[in-house]
């Protein structure tokens, strides 16, 4: 990869080690991409925000970064580990507090936005078409560029934080148009075309496809469906994007034997002690759906609704957040379903979600089993 | 063997193969270095002190914090062997000086576990 | 209302013209509304875009005011007269668009970001909440104030160009918490609770309340209903905001007599030629139920549907825009069926439309007879 | 009468009172000053160089442009007396230099068609 004098300079050191720090990352991750040069990048989605995933380790890298690093270009934030209101109500422990505030206090210093999270293409401005971001949220990296019509590679935590820190990335792979086309097709055979279907065929898809999947004999797949491909595709494997309608090459098949087989792996327990709605966090339009599907309903269980801060004021003034607590639901801001600290398996077996992405951390880290309905089957079959 | 650089450094150790992919995050314990997927053909093995020799890593973004906090515990890898590097790797190497190449096919199937090799990603050789 | 010596001495035009102007803007709006002092605003939102509407005087206005002025906050704009990419499609004389053009370029070239868009709050993001903003377009102050937790005044067009052009406004009215509460309660006591019904509902309230409004009784009530009740209540009064539930003070039922009377001015005809969707734009959220809607039906006559230009590569990848087509309708971006010059009396006697703001400025600016119908309605009765 | 200054200026005129709000954008036309509201008690009369009595402005936040359309199309009026000054005429008067005042309610009731007075919008007097 070829760098500028500028961009060399700073990889040597003499524009103070953060840089340095920034560059050596850019640097292992263009050879490791084949890239040909670092190009500009507009804004950048970090992870590593939960104390849960990041540790100490995280926490004490990230309080010493903040002591001189300052973002460069717009920086947004994956959720954390509780909601700021609510900490108290959670019997966490205090380290966990503590280390979590840390945490927060280091991205908001070094000029990061306070979002956390993990649908920042719903509750931010998207810029225009063709825009180089950094997205490390894998369900944001796919629907930034398979629906928001923006260009990142699937980033890891680091790479984004070395482009939030330098506004740059290196140009390869999903940057650079000629890379974009898919060479295989996955072919839908299945119905009912609900947000679980669509997040098995988008974990399925993730572990056969290369960096770029065509998705074709889609029924009804909108908006929502889409974010719940994306986060099942994020998942599973380190596709990218995926397209809509065949491409020429090779075409595999996501059939019911498939389908089932996927389903079979993620949906662990035939029933469950608590309900999570959410991974990806729900934006308006679910919880505005939510709300007029409970008319008269209420929760049999706890259950728990994971969305972005930044609609806590519509949801308010709307008054979604009084029918919502009237159903015996649980609006929690800041986090998400998946990596949460709030799901604990001492005191948990099993959880009912419908996202395929959540049931697979569930499952993987929080240790409890997991029990996939449609938000459709909850709402008939966990509600009185 | 010729290899291509990713992350800069020497290293000196036995080599540990990994048949199957490795998701850092959920997959090996951050702390203890264990590998804790119980799919995995490493499982309950100690990847830390050894020259970890795997395909690719898939998974989360996060599991590059995961790499940076196997060395900050000292159960970190003393390099790293891929046939394909991937960003999350790649960038958790570099974050944590672990010294990471690229292998050709011929000659990553050619490493055997528990044989002494040094890992040069200097030079872009391993002896 | 007090000026600081800054304020004092660009209003006596101590730093140009532009800003001399500005701030007797300023000045007149804080002496008509008894303002205290001018307050920072963070981001404001222009009306008067539309040649339409503007005309010759506003264009050359605009151009040399341009000349040397730029915007100091973030700025957005309202619709324009037509689709930047389907100008050739409509006939439009050459004058036209070339005088909206010229608009167009010197509203860049002040520095506002060319949305066109009356739904800034559902294609931006928002600012936290209490955050003063100056939003000329009603829908769009209603909705703020009401719905986004943001505090506006009802905004002019010119009031709104000197907080640009200053990042200020006097502090007034709707601006001080204490004038927020309302002293008079609408109580509905109408059925069905569609679209149709909320901008009526909104409409009739416009015109009885002052600056806030309470609502009580609604039955429903979601995002999409709250867009056509801020719009409704825009169109025909100074109101600037509501909140929901029944407040002290005065009390007023909007009851079946009073709706349709409120129908019987607005809805004058019992056909139309053309549909046209929009008045607000239709988000992403209303484009996605509409698409469903239309499964396997398409409409019988030309419909138009309107948008934000900043959701078009999210309904080109969604493939949206490929069913809407297949429907027989024609998405157009910039521009809104409020005031546009699409819709011309010579060769158009009547439009059914599911805005009753779109019906009040289609009979009063276009001279044409509406057709109110909600959009459930519109799919059964005019699509086959 | 001493009356409140919205914008600065003087105008000497014969008065004419609207009894209903005005509605700039819609109600009257931009380019000849005339009210082409068909509800409108002004219906068909031409606003301009008068003194325009009206309790206040409605509708549009584009309306502040038709008073400076009338102002450029020489149709404008050379002074406004409201009973509430809203902010669409305050900024509309304001740039096109339209003088406007805010007059108490039994002064501005006092006002009859066809007066000829002198709208000071300096000092704050109708004479």
């Amino acid at each position: 990869m070829e760098l500028t004098k500028e961009e060399e300079s700073a990889l040597d050191g003499k524009h103070g080690e953060t840089l340095a720090l920034a560059y050596r990352i850019l640097v292992a991750i263009g050879e490791a991409t084949n890239a040909d040069k670092l190009i500009p990048v507009e804004w950048a989605h970090l992870s590593g925000v939960n104390y849960n995933t990041i540790g100490d380790a995280g926490e004490e890298f990230l309080s010493h970064l903040s002591k001189d690093a300052k973002f460069r270009i717009k920086t947004t934030v994956n959720p954390m580990g509780f909601d700021s209101d609510n900490v108290s109500k959670f019997h966490l422990d205090e380290e966990f507090v503590t280390k979590q505030q840390s945490i927060r206090n280091s991205y908001v210093k070094m000029g990061a936005t306070p979002s956390f999270s993990c649908i920042p293409y719903e509750i931010f401005e998207l810029p225009k078409n063709g825009t180089q971001v950094s997205f490390a949220e894998s369900n944001a990296a796919i629907y930034a560029n398979s629906i928001s019509a923006l260009k990142t590679n699937k980033e890891s935590a680091f790479s984004a934080l070395a482009s939030a820190l330098t506004g740059k990335s290196p140009h390869s792979d999903l940057r650079d148009e000629e890379n974009r086309k898919p060479n295989l097709t996955i072919r839908m055979k299945t119905e009912p075309a609900d947000e679980i279907t669509y997040g098995l065929l988008g974990y399925f898809a993730g572990k056969e496809a290369g960096s770029s999947v065509a998705i074709s004999g889609t029924k009804g797949l909108d908006r929502r469906s889409c974010k719940s491909l994306c986060a099942g595709m994020g998942t599973s494997g380190s596709c990218g994007m995926f397209t809509l309608g065949e491409e020429e090459g090779e075409k595999i098949d996501f059939d019911y034997k498939e389908m089932a087989r996927v389903k079979d792996e993620l949906n662990t327990s035939e029933s469950g002690d608590i309900i999570t709605l959410g991974s990806p966090q729900l934006g308006l339009e679910e919880i505005s759906d939510l709300v007029a599907k409970l008319k008269g309903r209420s929760f049999r269980k706890q259950c728990m609704i994971f969305c972005p801060r930044a609609i806590q004021g519509q949801i308010r003034n709307l008054g979604y957040d009084k029918e919502l607590t009237r159903a015996g639901g649980e609006i929690l801001y800041d986090c998400c379903t998946c990596l949460t600290p709030l799901v604990d398996k001492e005191n948990i077996d099993a959880v009912v979600t419908n996202s395929v992405k959540g049931a697979y951390y569930l499952k993987t880290s929080n240790g409890v089993d997991v029990n996939l309905k449609s938000l459709h089957q909850i709402v008939e079959e966990e509600t009185k | 063997m010729n290899v291509k650089v990713i992350v800069r450094g020497k290293a000196k150790g036995a080599v540990l193969c990994a048949q199957k992919p490795v998701n850092f995050l959920g997959g090996i314990d951050k702390k203890t270095g264990l590998v804790r997927d119980e799919k995995h053909d490493l499982f309950g093995k100690f990847i830390g002190n050894k020259i970890l020799v795997f395909p690719n890593g898939v998974g989360s973004s996060v599991g590059a914090y995961t790499i940076y906090s196997l060395k900050y515990n000292q159960s970190a890898p003393l390099a790293i062997v891929c046939l394909k590097a991937d960003i999350t790797t790649a960038s958790g190497c570099a974050i944590s000086d672990i010294p990471l190449v690229v292998a050709e096919k011929k000659d990553y199937e050619s490493l055997k576990n528990g044989q002494e090799i040094l890992v040069d990603a200097i030079e872009g050789k391993i002896l």
